[in-house]
Order: structure tokens, then C-alpha cells, then sequence
């Protein structure tokens, strides 16, 4: 529970990540977090849940290179990244994203990076689950 | 053997998660694999796909070898 | 303590903060936070601890215009603000800007340009306190 | 009369939080608060300065009347 990337079906909690991350260093200046959470309408439809497939491995093999990546991108102290893969109703928290630095300008460039980099390389696919029925999101380009 | 996977949209569309294929040709790829999944199922997408081989990301171009895992993919959409 | 936007002695908590910014709608699938903390070293110099003096009445003023021009400027959804003004030594919370969206693009925007123009408009002063004395930051240009 | 603040920097150089100040003229501005400050006050930092009257923001061309609260401050470093 206390690896700095994870895929998992259970919760999560931002101020338990954000204290862990800050414990890296007392040269941490800044922390930017970016939280995904489910909506309950998206592009004209009612949602009622969404589910996420992952192709388990590569999928958090694909996280931790993820993070690799971003650490060595960015002038930043430390990165946390959490993916749920649960059934998730409007509301609920899907993934977080935490990034900490000693000046803010690289904390936010590397946190909106690595959600926008997640997107493209890591193995997942949502559903999203309608009164009218199921289907997969195709993401757009 | 070649174990093949499939995942959100291409799993629902062929039924099944997974696929075991047999390929005769020496220095087989990817692409040969894909040739093979659209003559067994029928109405295969033609769509954007991605590919991985033993969960590493791959192209069409990429070797197959026996007792390698394909993985066929729609875009992925986490996040 | 249910205030949007507030200046106060006491820490805050940052998922206590999120939750009441996520219960304004069901419409959000993105929360950016900009977490700002109190470093143990700063241009050369080993900090025991940080004091900020605000210009009071003016300050929370200008921190509630901050928000609703962010909320104009920015398709956002809603805006949270807190700055602590007591002396605070390293590791500790100083301000946390949280921002939800529909979309993330917006809310990065919005909470990056947010703690920009925090800097520049809200009056409150930052004290320093070292080994060798206290000295008042000078912002840079 | 005026009340006049002083912040940060500037409340450590004057060795005061405050000043009370009469001004004679007709049509004062923020400009002629901050040169009887200058007068009253030796050194006073010739530095960037920002102004407010009545706890909005202001500039030296700002007016100011009597019963009015101005306050003088250095650069502002919060976040």
C-alpha cells in the first residue's frame, strides 16, 4: 500500500499520498496533484458507472515507467501515481497524479504531463455503463 | 503456439479474451498475427490498434516467436 | 471553515479541502491542487522557520476577488483557496488553491494561473527566519 | 488626517505599523502622502512600492481625503 504507483480496486486517499510523497524531502516546495474523478454525463449521455479494464503486468509495468519517465523529464523530487479499476459510480475518485518539487512551474508541467502521457501509454480501457446500456470510450485523438 | 489477447472493445466484439494460433512461417511478426486473428473472427475492427508482445509495446513490424503472448488492443483510455 | 476562500493561523487539510470543492457538482472530472510548502533552504540560505504578515481586510479581499476572477477567466467549475499566516517551520502546509472542472486542461490553467497571480496581488509578506537572523523575501521579478 | 500604514519591510525600516498625517493641500494624491512620509521618515526605501487607499489598490496618482487609510507596501510575497 505504500508503493508510489499502484493499480488498484480500492479507494484512495489524496492527503495520505500527499504526505507520503512530501516525507521524500524537506526541499519540497510544491506539490501539484491531479485527481480524475467519474462524472455523471459525458458527450450528451447519462452515466451511471463506469468499469476499467486493464491488461494486469503491463499495465503497472507501463505505470512505473510512467513515473521513471517523469522524474527524468522534470526537475522534480518525487511523483505518486494511483489507478482504480473497480466499477466507479458518478462522483467517485478514478486516479490520482502527485507531483512535488522544490518550484512550482516544473511541479505542474510534469503533473499535467504524466495524466496526458497515462492516456497514451498505459493499458486500460473504461465503460461506461448507460440506461441505454454498455459501452467502451473511444478516446479521442 | 502464440497466445493472443484481447481487451475492451476487441474482446467484446470477438467473444472471447483470448486466442491460441499456431504460426508456420519463419520470422513471423505481428503483423502476421493480425492476419490470422481477421481470418478467424469475422468482422475483426479495422480501427486504430496497438500491440504488445510478452507486455511490452510493439508495432506490426515486431518478431513473434513460439510461446510468445500478443496482446491486440483498442486505444487506451485511462485516466 | 466552510469558506471558499479563507486566511487563517490553523493548517488545513487538503482532503477536507477536496471533498467540500467536489460536493459543488457531479459535473467534474477533474480536481488540480497547488500545494505550497514551507522548504528547509532557500538562495544559500538554511531556514529554521517562515512568518507571513498580511495587510488584514485587504488581503482576504483580494484573495475572494482572486477566485471569482479565476472563475471568470477559466471554465471551471470552482475554486478553493487557503493561506496560513502563521510562523510555520519547514515541511508545514503554507496555501493550498484547488480547482475543479469538467476537464483537466481548464483546471490546470486556472490553479497554475491562480497561484501566479496570488503572488502578485494579495497582500501578505514573507519573513524569513535563519541562524543568522530574520529577513524580509524579496519577490523576484 | 490620514492614517498611514507601513508593512513588512517597511514597518521594520520605520520602526511603526502607523502614522497619522494632516495634509493641507486641495486635491492630494497618493504621491503627496508618500512624500510627507518621506519627509517624516529618513531612508524611507525608494524601492517598488505598492499603494492602497481604504484597503483597494492604488497608484500615486490615486486621490486621498481626509478621514482616509493609506497603506504603503513592498512588493508582495505570499504563496
Amino acid at each position: 500500500m505504500s508503493d508510489e504507483v499502484r493499480i488498484q480496486e480500492e479507494d484512495f486517499s489524496i492527503e495520505e499520498e500527499v504526505r507520503r510523497l512530501r516525507a521524500s524531502s524537506k526541499r519540497i516546495g510544491a506539490v501539484v496533484t491531479f485527481l480524475g474523478t467519474a462524472r455523471d454525463f459525458s458527450e450528451g449521455k447519462t452515466i451511471e458507472a463506469i468499469e476499467f479494464e486493464q491488461y494486469a503486468g503491463m499495465a503497472l509495468k507501463a505505470l512505473k515507467q510512467l513515473r521513471q519517465a517523469t522524474l527524468e523529464r522534470f526537475d522534480v523530487v518525487d511523483v505518486r501515481i494511483v489507478h482504480r479499476v473497480s466499477t466507479m459510480k458518478p462522483g467517485e475518485q478514478i486516479v490520482l497524479i502527485a507531483v512535488a518539487s522544490e518550484h512550482r512551474k516544473e511541479a505542474f508541467e510534469a503533473c499535467s504531463w504524466c495524466i496526458d502521457t497515462l492516456k497514451e501509454t498505459v493499458p486500460l480501457w473504461k465503460k461506461e455503463i448507460t440506461p441505454e446500456g454498455e459501452s467502451w470510450v473511444v478516446p479521442h485523438p | 503456439m502464440i497466445r493472443v489477447l484481447f481487451f475492451g472493445m476487441l474482446a467484446t466484439k470477438t467473444g472471447t479474451r483470448e486466442a491460441e494460433l499456431e504460426l508456420k512461417k519463419q520470422g513471423a511478426t505481428v503483423s502476421d498475427v493480425l492476419d490470422e486473428v481477421r481470418r478467424r473472427f469475422d468482422g475483426f475492427p479495422d480501427g486504430p490498434l496497438l500491440f504488445a508482445v510478452n507486455e511490452e509495446q510493439a508495432d506490426l513490424s515486431s518478431p513473434v516467436k513460439d510461446g510468445d503472448e500478443v496482446a491486440i488492443m483498442p486505444p487506451f483510455s485511462g485516466g
